[in-house]
């Protein structure tokens, strides 16, 4: 009877073995003024994970309050597993981002497919089929073997799990720096789409509801922290014990297209998925929506392990399990659906009407607490904060006489170079929607049954947040909107995942003030509000913090397939334009690093309101048919999105530019596209876009460009290709 | 010559979803009475006999056969007049 | 003309197929989920990609156990047209009713790409409305692609003309470059490309959609319908 | 209960894409004098007394766990008294 060896609520107190848990002194005190009791060994486990900033976001919510939430398309704000935005014809969209960086540094094949696992359920938990995957991941410097372990792993297990749900991963994005060796960022984002009328949310009501439990059985996966009760567990030896979650992607697919018909019957009246903190979160966080309580027999708990304790089942983090709160009498509705698929539906409770989180094992009440104490009365903080003394570099001159190597030089850099190894590995056809796949600037499905499109991106520049969190924060959002303009999509809505440092610490704060200040203005500007996120702290490793990365997905309207636009040079003769002006601006770009080995100096300068308007002139000017093809300017400035042009193309390009060669090549001012028209609407281009005609599109696959005449920069494409597409198989080759 | 054969499992407790979904299968096959299957690696190659000992083969399978953080291993070897 | 797409636990380009024959095709398709046991009233058999039962195992092995198999290996003994795509050619392998087996690719990656393809026999129910010796491209999507059989059963498939679709540069390290086989009767189909991805000119490729009209043309000529 | 384990093993003569990346891997970590290795299965479950027989589990991996086509499999079993 292992319960007899779990502490007594005395002991909890005494020895403050809450704080193994993660729970303060002052929250143990909140708790125990919360029950009028001191909380026994499973309820304080049960607060630790619901406060815990992963559930309850204690620290970070007063910044997200900040982010605008709503627009006339959106109908699902933060708050649910995603959020929703109407794109017409009855239809919606929902998605969400979220993170699983340290399961994945400790098990990166399984961690990055849990994770993915993961953001999945949180769609479909809404009642939409998941149409499509994103992720976005950011390593060390590929020189290392474990970095070069952790990234093989994570996207083979990205795949892994993906491809076998038969969700295709569309996009992403890969970074590599230092500050990322010891902690790597795994952020997966699901898309799914759903009609108006299916919408589902995650709600516990109707007294005498039954409550039932669907997917994996529940073992120890996922137990952290109370390590002093393992000590006192003496069968086997406690550290062998896995805390490892495997994913189970089979399940997965099997209750996506269970739970996918049980939100059509009506005998369902709420469905979540069991993410962290599973039994635990999803009960009480249905029953605290709906102003119910809810109480379960755990002995009624699908088990995998023997002697599981209340303690166990409520914080194990078993993947591929649903709850479900279904109309009193119709439970067999729901286990004849599930059957079908060859699943069960259990009933492990009921929803009652005291305000009560209540679970009995083996005859006894384990746990009695109120259900507003788990969610609603999580406490909130707010985190002090001070701008960290950034000791002023001085910003050295760079400068180079050899902008041809360089520009070799930096399509091998493993962050620009060619992510085919990667998305290789991801099916990113399969359900045959996608009209644009990896490679582009964002990725464009087709609406079936519509002539429309959705456009996809997940991107974030944490260089410059590390040179100044709120402009970086602000670019962030600029960048991902411009991949859809380009893509020719209105952007719409964005979710975003915070990928940051130990939020205890002021200058690690002041950066997550500050990048979210920055994020929400130009949330603000572009008109993309922020419907669903993640935060992922304490990224850390030997105490310093990864670069702040708040990464930014985000969705965008194609609203004719004729407009959908990808960033290839289409036609000979097409005359090329650059749009925006470039100025000198080095720090944190990829040819500091590329030279100097280090990001310096400022970031980059954002100006809002020309980026909207830009961005709204492209937009037009491609809805309006004259634009061929359409790319933003990025990392390694306007050479490398020449480049990409025309890379993997039969074509080349031939570019006249005047100024500092050095600066007008890798410069990564923002605001800028580089795009091809053809001749026949030169003129109407011209009408609709302030921009600088700069070459045009030739036969012979050389990338030239000349300085007032000079040849600076002259390329066979098919070098350049192989270079770019050879960088990272290479490194990887290497294996140091 | 030394054949050397190992053998990697789950650690207990760890879900193997390979050997759950295979045990169904025969269960559904009317092969009756089947229970707690896991499914594992089973790797079999020779090494130089100079160049074997057992903190070599340890170390093959903490840092390459094995995923330590989720598998076990044991090994076996055996002296052979290979070929 | 009547197709049955089956439906195993864990298939994911069942809808893909679905689609393909009913909106591009133009003809008429239903689910038949694995569990059933015959198939009557069909005209042909589609047995889609995906992972059944994730793959575990070996892909396709635990599908090949599947209360509808028999029934397939029924409607293949009446010289009907079944085809088995990616998934459903491993299935195919799996239960005997095509030659041979599958292993992990040999990069052990999951490759997923458009591969040029040569048509190496183009008198087939399947073929018929591609050229001899034609090059096409088509997509793949797998991990165990890599296409084994022993030498005798290789001389075999190349006597009887059975080996319908070969890499041209084979990104799997299969056997003979083979990228689909028919069997003797020359009326199961097993291939590891996707022709149900490549039916429409908005996703950038339409080199598949010949194969299914192949399927159809086949039919018609076979049962006299004036459409 | 009885505890049968079943090896699952490539055929001679079939290439091993996995067993040579493995050893390849192995020799560039400096793991000297690897050779041939072979990559397959290992199974373990538990059968009632009353259920296990060789016919029984000579059919089972025949049917299911091993492919006759390219793999070999042997067992071994084991009366074990199970929890
Ligand atoms: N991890 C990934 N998964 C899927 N696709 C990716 C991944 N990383 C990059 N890609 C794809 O490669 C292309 C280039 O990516 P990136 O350089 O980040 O583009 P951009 O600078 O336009 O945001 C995009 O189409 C992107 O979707
Ligand atoms: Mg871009």
């Amino acid at each position: 009877m292992p319960l007899l060896l779990e502490p007594s609520p005395n002991e909890i107190k005494e020895k403050k073995l809450y704080e193994d848990m993660g729970i303060t002194d002052e929250e143990f005190q909140k708790i125990e003024d919360l029950l009028g009791r001191k909380p026994n060994y499973t309820e304080t486990g049960i607060f630790s994970v619901m406060w815990s900033e992963h559930c309850s976001y204690k620290k970070s919510k007063p910044l997200l309050n900040k982010f605008p939430t709503k627009s006339e398309r959106v109908l699902q704000g933060p708050g649910e597993g995603a959020g929703i935005i109407d794109i017409g014809d009855d239809l919606a969209v929902a998605f969400k981002i979220e993170s699983h960086n340290h399961p994945s540094a400790i098990e990166p094949y399984q961690g990055a497919a849990t994770g993915v696992g993961g953001i999945i359920r949180d769609v479909f938990s809404m009642g939409a089929r998941p149409i499509a995957l994103l992720n976005s991941l950011r390593f060390g410097e590929l020189d290392h073997p474990r970095t070069i372990y952790l990234f093989e792993e994570v996207v083979a297990g990205i795949a892994g799990y993906g491809n076998c749900v038969g969700i295709p991963t569309v996009g992403g994005e890969v970074q590599f720096d230092d500050c990322y060796k010891g902690n790597p960022l795994v952020n997966a984002m699901c898309v799914g789409i759903i009609k108006h009328e299916d919408i589902q949310v995650g709600q516990a009501k109707g007294i005498g509801n039954t409550v039932m439990y669907i997917g994996s059985a529940t073992g120890r996966d996922g137990i952290h922290g109370a390590t002093f009760a393992s000590e006192e567990l003496t069968d086997e030896s406690a550290e062998d014990r896995p805390a490892v979650q495997v994913g189970d992607p089979f399940m997965e697919k099997l209750l996506i297209e269970a739970c996918l018909e049980i939100v059509k019957s009506d005998a369902l009246v709420g469905i979540q998925d069991m993410g962290a903190a599973g039994l635990t979160s999803s009960a009480s966080e249905m029953a605290s929506k709906a102003g119910t309580g809810i109480e379960m027999n755990l002995d009624l708990i699908p088990q995998r392990e023997e002697g599981m304790t209340p303690y166990e089942m409520m914080l194990s983090e078993s993947q591929e399990r649903m709850l479900v709160v279904v109309e009193k009498g119709r439970e067999q509705d729901i286990k004849d659906i599930v059957a079908t698929y060859d699943l069960e539906a259990v009933e492990v409770g009921q929803v009652i009407e005291e305000k009560r989180f209540r679970l009995i094992h083996k005859g006894d009440v384990v746990t009695d607490v109120p259900v507003d104490a788990l969610a609603e009365d999580a406490p909130v903080y707010h985190m002090p904060s001070k701008k960290p003394e950034i000791v002023q570099q001085s910003k050295k001159t760079l400068s180079t006489n050899d902008p041809q190597t360089d520009l070799e030089q930096l399509l091998q850099q493993p962050t620009i170079a060619s992510k085919e190894w990667v998305y290789q590995q991801y099916d990113h056809h399969v359900q045959t929607n996608t009209v644009i796949q990896p490679g582009s600037d964002a990725a464009v499905l087709r609406i079936r049954g519509t002539n429309k499109a959705i456009a996809m991106t997940t991107d974030c520049n944490s260089r410059y947040l590390h040179l100044d969190p709120k402009r970086g924060g602000q670019i962030a959002v600029a960048e991902a909107a411009r991949n859809l303009i380009a893509s020719g999509a209105e952007p719409v809505a964005i979710t975003d995942c915070l990928n940051f440092g130990n939020p205890d610490k002021p200058d690690v704060f002041w950066m997550m003030e500050q990048a979210t200040d920055g994020m929400a203005k130009a949330c603000d500007v572009l008109q993309t509000p922020v419907i669903s996120g993640n935060v992922s702290l304490y990224n850390e490793t030997n105490g310093t913090s990864v670069y702040p990365t708040p990464v930014i997905g985000m969705v965008g309207m194609v609203h004719d397939l004729a407009h959908i636009t990808t960033q290839y040079a289409k036609e000979v003769g097409d005359a090329v334009y650059l749009i925006g002006e470039t100025t000198d601006e080095i720090g944190g770009s990829e040819v500091q690093k590329l030279l100097s080995g280090q990001y310096e100096g400022e970031a980059p300068q954002l100006d809002l309101s020309y980026e909207q308007k830009v961005q709204k002139q492209l937009l037009e000017a491609i809805q309006a048919g004259v634009v061929a093809s359409a790319h933003d300017v990025s990392e390694g400035g306007l050479a490398v999105a020449l480049a990409e042009k025309v890379m993997t193309t039969d074509l080349g390009m031939d570019v006249n530019l005047t100024g500092e060669d050095w600066i007008e090549l890798f410069s990564e001012t923002q605001s800028r596209f580089v795009v091809t028209v053809k001749l026949d609407n030169i003129k109407r281009f011209e009408e609709m876009v302030e921009a600088k005609r700069i070459g045009s599109v030739t036969h012979n696959r050389k990338l030239s460009v000349y300085f007032n005449g000079n040849k600076v920069i002259h390329h066979s494409v098919e070098t350049l290709t192989d270079l770019w597409k050879g960088a990272i198989p290479c490194l990887l080759k290497s294996k140091v | 010559m030394v054949k050397v054969k190992v053998y990697v499992t789950l650690k207990e407790g760890v879900l193997d979803p390979q050997g759950k979904a295979v045990e169904q299968a025969l269960l559904a096959k009317d092969f009756k009475g089947v229970s707690d299957m896991r499914i594992g690696k089973y790797m079999e190659f020779y090494m130089d006999r100079d160049d074997h000992s057992d903190r070599n083969i340890q170390s093959m399978c903490k840092q390459l056969l094995a995923n330590p953080v989720i598998e076990d291993y044991r090994y076996e070897t055996e002296e052979v007049v290979h070929q | 003309m009547n197709f049955a797409v089956i439906v195993f636990p864990g298939s994911n380009c069942d809808t893909d197929l679905f689609h393909a024959i009913k909106d591009v095709l133009g003809e008429k398709v239903e689910y038949v989920s694995h569990q059933e046991h015959d198939l009557e009233g069909f005209d042909a058999v589609l047995l889609p990609g995906g992972f059944s039962y994730g793959d575990y195992l070996r892909s396709g092995s635990i599908a090949s156990f599947a209360n509808i198999m028999p029934a397939i290996k029924d409607f293949a003994e009446l010289g009907k047209p079944v085809l088995g795509i990616c998934n459903g050619f491993q299935i195919l392998l799996e239960s005997g009713l095509l030659p041979g087996a599958m292993k992990r690719n040999a990069g052990l990656k999951f490759i997923c790409e458009s591969t040029p393809l040569t048509v190496e026999h183009n008198e087939t129910m399947f073929t018929n409305e591609y050229e001899m010796d034609e090059r096409i491209n088509l997509p793949i999507a797998h991990a165990d692609g890599n296409y084994e059989c022993d030498d005798d059963t290789l001389a075999r498939l190349e006597a009887n003309h059975q080996i319908v679709f070969k890499y041209d540069d084979n990104p799997n390290g299969s056997k003979a470059n083979i990228a689909g086989i028919v069997n003797e009767r020359g009326n199961v189909l097993g291939m590891m490309p996707h022709p149900e991805r490549a039916v429409e000119a908005l996703l950038g490729n339409d080199d598949g959609l010949r194969l299914f009209q192949s399927i159809l043309v086949n039919w018609r000529e076979h049962h006299a319908v004036t459409s």
